[in-house]
């Protein structure tokens, strides 16, 4: 078993990665902190990903005329990988420039703050 | 190739193309956006229409981007359900471009416009993308745009409400698409394909090697997509979404986005994991369980909601309940019920949401207990809330009464007939929160005369501003006998028709949506 | 089934006061005439086209169309057999004598454009129920018939209104729902929704399914009915203009409530499952208790309208009871009821609503003396009341007598001392009444009778029109009686009454009826 | 901001160098390691830098809105372009090789085909995408 989870340490270290990212969007007040939590656990998912596509003793995935039939890691996961960063870097800005615009209304980052003025703010309506 | 071989791809990369050129129609001229939108979205229809006339005379059709053929390449596959998500999905988003036309002005301020036209655009093009793609990764990719277009969508009202909303949804829907991600990338691991079906072929065999990883794939997916089509205990993010939204962006939530992730749920746990629907049923059965606490949960919160379009949104929990429940009993009669359930309530939410707006534009109300009398004040808008809310409640002859009857026969066929009690039960509970505000419209004398909403273009109302369409001419002409500017009526009227249309003469919609669930879940169509 | 030439008559039954409404309601507030007119053509016209399709069920052709197919299993079928025509028959023909009487009622009123949109909207509904050619078809009017019959009963848009309104609808959607189960578990059963003499699910085996459809169609049926448990939005109702009181609580809302037991019953059931299922036996226990408990509520209530609505209860019984008993005689007992029923409570009812036109008085205990007033009113009434005891030459006694042989002959001697009793209770309910409206001496001062502000604490009253300054005089000047659009109606229905009771002509037909299930 | 020298020094120096970097990367997309993605967001980053170092306004002078939304536009037209050009020679969206259009040989970065047109189009957008999100959460007022 152990033996096992040392062999495979980039798939543990990712579901510990991502459980601390989901954690830390669920559990945090903070809305910057929830956001980092999120960015947390997409990059566990991304680390999922390469270590998934990379197989060991392989050569990087360029057809080299020398060699024309080495055998290369999958090279698709990390194609993939790509747009999901680009995803994630959309997602994060956007969320950011939410928080902004919260930070501007209620001068706090904390969501159960701004829950809290929300209802005094809504009660003087 | 003839061109119309194109349009699997054309609908999402022309849509997606308005998208991007939204900004600068905005910024050459603000007037044209409006228009534009229109063209782009009905470009999309057309499209749409013949993809489904395609396929009913041809079976599926696949197209290969760049020509790579399918294990590699990226592949769109318009099947019937595709074709038939496809076709609800623009012909709905048409009829809020065109609401958006007059509507716009009122609740997004002029600066922001292009941009909500291209989040508008961009989510059309991203929920097209996601019905159409037979590619998982894709389907993820177009699933992000879908999320960021619609958390735009919401956060386009310059309110702190809408911001909150806005992020509350976004961090949510990014946490579902990182789950999802996670389940792609298991299910690629085990399978080594991205294409649906190739990997449903390749996952045949190799379940057997990895149950666990592949349960735990479609786990992922499912939790993914159930959170994002707001499943009840998951719908926390709903409800101030859709409703601190401007109108349009609510109806196209609540009428569509909530849609195309239950069909994608589906998808996933009908045709892409077929190989292993034997050893989920726990799963499934889950969902049944959660699809039944959204049915009488969502209409229960609904219950005590103030305010109408937060009625309306807890009302979505509710309905989206019926389409997992159909979902989960998985006979040929629920998921056509599911998927009728699917096109009825994106037209009835759509009518409500649509109709709850021109109430609010032109008389400024949202609360519930302000709506005496609207009956007479807004003759057209009312009756048309009033058909699309009763065909809610589920009375014959109306479209959700189809939906809920095919339901209750799939709940026959899956002999468990404690959710036909359940449907019939909230059909009541919807009788109860919909009816008090129809009874507000027609038998509660307005107390104070509703002041139509001023503004100061004049006669035309919130349609006035300088840069709106049509030209004011002809607009003062037909406008000063309607209650509403045309561009408003019209979409609520045609999706009041549309949901008595459906509801009476069901027999090519059945037919056809027999077909589809025969597709989806290979069994004997009714 | 396959269509038949006079298909379109049923067709033409059900929309012609669809388009009545929709004149209707074209029509301004002001053009009273022309409303009357208008309104009193939708409902002659379904009373000729009902005669014509007896007609050609008469030579032997039944009446049967497949108007529209709304899916595959869901079919809009109409169909004009003897049960739904005999329905349809008296719901319409009771419709006309209502139109009349409520444009006087109402003249002058509020909303009375509203009002007879809906009232013509109602007997396509009524229309649609009695001509039912399947379960689909025979539910959405039965929905149809809650919905537009609402605005009827919250017409005076009163507090008190408003809550009986949200009664009547909770009740009512209740029943649908049930009801709508009902059809779930024939669709289970058998897979199909048409009606078939001698039963749908004949053969079908006796099961728990089979008893919980019963029961799903009962309680359904029977929540519009007023079968008792499920009774308590029908006094409510009464808060409703009289007319409504009259047509939809003595004739369309509560007798389609009852039609549809039949129809289920015999239709979708039949006999043999009915009797195999002991669905009949139970059901008539409930009813039995229905009519004894109606009955004895009659007689603990002062409200005139509310009491009229306990005697509907338990006059309704007897129709379901005929049917339960299972034997010729006590089912045609039981529909011929159906009949004299309806016509002797539109008389009382319609009497009522005179009373408080004209005095504003709602309670029992008010009327000393009306009947030296107005005595044609009270006659009439007098006449209805004596009916609905049993007492011949009027009507009722047939139906009673029918019903008591059948018990006999079926030897239920429990049911036998129910019927019996229950006509000494009618007796004691509707005789104090006449006793004092003829007997005592007229009072003047009776306290209450403010135009339009009677009855305040009581839903039974409403309000009448008196408020409206019907024609002007004081409400409550003694010696007057109704005007003519009120009380012509009145007068022929209690003629009606006496004439079914010397000559029941609809015997014969219910006869034939019987003897085709 | 404008006025810290080390910040001011540093960033006159390292921006120009990033963005050579992004663009060597998207040159080296399709027949070496790089791409589009890659190099946008690099271009991307250096522009954001440029934005936080020398403040809104400067950023702003050297590239009106007007620009920047026409360019951030241009980027996907451009990609879509490309693939019609596919379409236009009667094959699939984005289709090069079916279209007759040569592969590429590993290395030789002009030779393949209409792949290094669209990293481009790629890398432009990316870049301008990152930039105008950056803007947009700047802007917010």
């Amino acid at each position: 078993m152990t033996a096992r989870l040392a062999a495979n340490y980039p798939y543990v270290f990712a579901v510990v990665l991502f459980v601390i990212g989901v954690h830390t969007l669920l559990a945090h007040a903070n809305l910057l902190k929830k956001i980092i939590g999120l960015n947390i656990a997409g990059t566990a998912v991304f680390l999922y990903f390469i270590a998934m596509g990379n197989v060991r003793g392989r050569l990087e995935p360029l057809v080299d005329p020398a060699h024309p039939h080495a055998e290369f890691v999958n090279p698709v996961p990390s194609a993939l990988i790509l747009t999901g960063i680009v995803v994630a870097v959309s997602v994060t800005a956007f969320a950011l420039s939410l928080v902004l615009k919260l930070y501007r209304h209620y001068g706090t980052l904390d969501a159960e703050e701004i829950v809290r003025l929300r209802s005094i703010l809504d009660e003087d309506h | 190739m003839r061109i119309t071989d194109h349009f699997p791809l054309t609908i999402v990369v022309g849509t997606l193309l308005g998208a991007y050129l939204s900004p600068i129609v905005g910024h050459v001229r603000r007037r044209w956006l409006p228009p534009f939108a229109v063209g782009v979205t009905l470009l999309a229809l057309i499209q749409a229409i013949q993809l489904n006339i395609r396929v009913r005379d041809c079976g599926e059709l696949t197209y290969q981007l760049g020509g790579w053929p399918a294990p590699w390449g990226i592949e769109l596959l318009v099947g019937p359900a595709a074709a038939l998500m496809v076709l609800v999905l623009a012909a709905i988003s048409t009829l809020i471009a065109v609401y958006c036309m007059a509507y716009i002005d009122h609740e997004v301020a002029p600066h922001a416009q292009s941009w909500y036209y291209a989040a508008f655009l961009l989510l059309l093009a991203g929920m097209l993308g996601m019905a159409v793609t037979n590619d998982l990764f894709n389907t993820f990719v177009m699933m992000e745009i879908t999320t960021i277009g619609a958390c735009a969508l919401v956060a386009a009202k310059d309110s702190r409400r809408a911001a909150e909303a806005a992020l509350r949804y976004l961090l949510l829907a990014s946490l579902a698409s990182t789950l999802i991600l996670l389940g792609i990338g298991m299910i690629y691991m085990i399978t080594g394909n991205l294409n649906l079906t190739y990997l449903t072929r390749e996952l045949e065999t190799v379940w057997r090697q990895y149950p666990r990883l592949a349960t735990t794939s479609l786990g992922l997916l499912t939790l993914g997509f159930a959170l994002k089509a707001a499943l009840f205990p998951l719908h926390v993010w709903l409800p101030e979404a859709h409703s601190a939204a401007p109108t349009p962006s609510s109806a196209m939530l609540s009428g569509l986005v909530v849609k195309i992730y239950a069909f994608s749920l589906i998808k996933m746990n009908y045709v892409v994991f077929r190989p292993i629907l034997g050893i989920v049923a726990p799963l499934r059965e889950l969902l049944i369980l959660l699809s039944a606490a959204a049915i009488i949960g969502g209409s229960l919160f609904a219950l005590v909601q103030d305010d109408i379009k937060r009625l309306l949104a807890y009302s979505t929990v509710a309905q989206v309940g019926y389409i997992f429940l159909g979902a989960g009993l998985g006979t040929p009669s629920a998921v056509m019920a599911a998927f009728f359930q699917i096109i009825s309530h994106s037209i009835m939410k759509t009518c409500l949401f649509l109709s709850a707006g021109i109430i609010a534009e032109r008389t400024g109300r949202r609360k519930i207990a302000l709506m005496d009398g609207m009956g007479r004040v807004l003759p057209l808008t009312s009756a048309a809330f009033t058909v699309a809310a009763l065909s809610m409640i589920g009375l014959p002859l109306l479209s959700g009464f189809i939906a809920k009857w095919h339901l209750f026969l799939g709940g026959l066929e899956a002999e468990r007939p404690v959710f036909i009690g359940l449907i019939l039960m909230s059909g009541l509970l919807n009788a109860a929160y919909y009816l008090p505000v129809i009874w507000r419209f027609y038998f509660v004398e307005p107390q104070v005369c509703p002041v139509i909403h001023g503004d100061p273009a004049g006669d035309a109302g919130a349609l006035g501003a300088p840069g709106s369409w049509p030209p004011p001419g002809i607009r003062r002409r037909i406008l000063s006998r309607l209650e509403a500017p045309l561009p408003m009526l019209l979409p609520v009227v045609a999706l009041a028709l549309a949901c008595i249309v459906l509801g009476v003469w069901t027999g090519p919609t059945i037919a056809h949506l027999a077909g589809v669930a025969q597709t989806i879940i290979g069994g004997p169509g009714r | 089934m396959s269509t038949s030439s006079g298909g379109w008559y049923a067709i033409l039954t059900v929309t012609i006061p669809i388009a009545g409404a929709i004149v209707i309601a074209l029509l301004g507030e002001k053009q009273g005439r022309a409303r009357l007119a208008v309104g009193i053509a939708a409902a002659v016209g379904p009373v000729l086209l009902v005669v014509q399709m007896l007609r050609l069920l008469g030579d032997g052709r039944p009446v049967t169309i497949t108007a529209w197919q709304v899916g595959p299993i869901l079919t809009l079928r109409f169909s004009a057999d003897r049960l739904g025509l005999l329905f349809a028959a008296v719901a319409s023909t009771l419709w006309v004598a209502t139109t009349i009487y409520s444009h006087g009622y109402l003249a002058g009123g509020p909303n009375v454009r509203r009002f007879f949109s809906f009232l013509s909207l109602s007997l396509t509904a009524t229309m649609g129920v009695a001509l039912a050619g399947n379960l689909f078809t025979l539910y959405i009017f039965y929905e149809l018939l809650s919905l537009v019959t609402y605005p009827l009963v919250i017409h005076d848009q009163t507090r008190e209104a408003a809550r009986s309104g949200r009664m009547y609808i909770i009740y009512s959607l209740c029943g649908a729902a049930l009801v709508l189960l009902g059809i779930v578990g024939t669709m289970a059963l058998r897979g199909s929704l048409e009606f078939r003499p001698g039963g749908l699910l004949a053969g079908v085996e006796p099961s728990g399914l089979v008893s919980l459809t019963a029961a799903c169609y009962i309680a359904g049926f029977g929540v519009k009915a007023a079968v008792m448990p499920l009774h308590g939005w029908l006094p409510q109702a009464m808060v409703a203009p009289t007319p409504v009181s009259a047509l939809l609580h003595a004739v369309a809302v509560v007798k389609s409530g009852v039609f549809g037991i039949l129809r289920v019953l015999l239709f979708v059931f039949g006999k043999d499952l009915m009797a195999e299922a002991g669905i009949g036996a139970a059901l008539s226990v409930v009813i039995a208790a229905s009519v004894l408990l109606g009955s004895i509520s009659a007689l603990r209530e002062d409200t005139l309208k509310r009491r009229l609505a306990y005697s509907t209860i338990s006059q309704l019984g007897y129709i379901t009871l005929g049917v339960t008993m299972l034997n010729a005689e006590a089912m045609a007992g039981g529909l011929v009821h159906l009949v004299n029923h309806a016509v002797m409570k539109i008389v009382l009812f319609f009497c009522a609503g005179i009373i408080i036109t004209v005095t504003g008085r709602t309670k029992i205990s008010q009327l000393d003396g009306i009947g030296r007033v107005m005595p044609r009113t009270m006659g009439c009434f007098a006449l209805a009341a004596l009916g609905m005891v049993g007492v011949p030459p009027v009507c009722g006694y047939v139906s009673k007598w029918y019903l008591l042989r059948g018990a006999v002959h079926a030897q239920q001697w429990p049911l036998v001392v129910v019927l019996v009793a229950s006509s000494f209770l009618n007796a004691a309910y509707f005789f104090p009444i006449v006793i004092r409206a003829f007997l005592r001496p007229y009072r003047e001062d009776v306290p209450g009778l403010e135009p339009g502000g009677h009855g305040a604490g009581h839903a039974a009253g409403g309000h009448g029109p008196v408020g409206h300054g019907m024609h002007g005089a004081p409400a409550h000047s003694p010696g007057r009686e109704a005007p003519a659009t009120m009380l012509w109606p009145v007068v022929l229905l209690a003629l009606v009454t006496v004439a079914l009771g010397i000559w029941s002509a609809p015997l014969g037909f219910i006869e034939l009826l019987v003897k085709g299930l | 901001m404008d006025d810290d020298v080390i910040l001011n020094e540093v960033a006159t120096r390292v921006v120009p160098m990033i963005h050579v970097f992004g663009i060597y990367i998207i040159v080296h997309g399709h027949l070496s390691p790089g791409g589009g993605f890659a190099g946008g967001t690099v271009i991307g980053i250096g522009m954001v830098l440029f934005v936080l170092v020398f403040g809104i306004r400067a950023a702003r002078r050297l590239i009106p809105e007007d620009t920047l939304i026409a360019l951030t536009t241009l980027g996907p037209l451009w990609y879509a372009g490309t693939g019609l050009v596919g379409m236009a020679l009667g094959h699939q969206f984005l289709a090069n090789a079916n279209a007759g259009l040569p592969l590429g040989n590993p290395g030789a970065l002009l030779s393949g085909g209409l792949i290094p047109v669209i990293t481009l189009g790629v890398g432009a957008s990316v870049a301008l995408t990152v930039a105008v999100l950056f803007l947009v959460i700047v802007e917010e007022d």
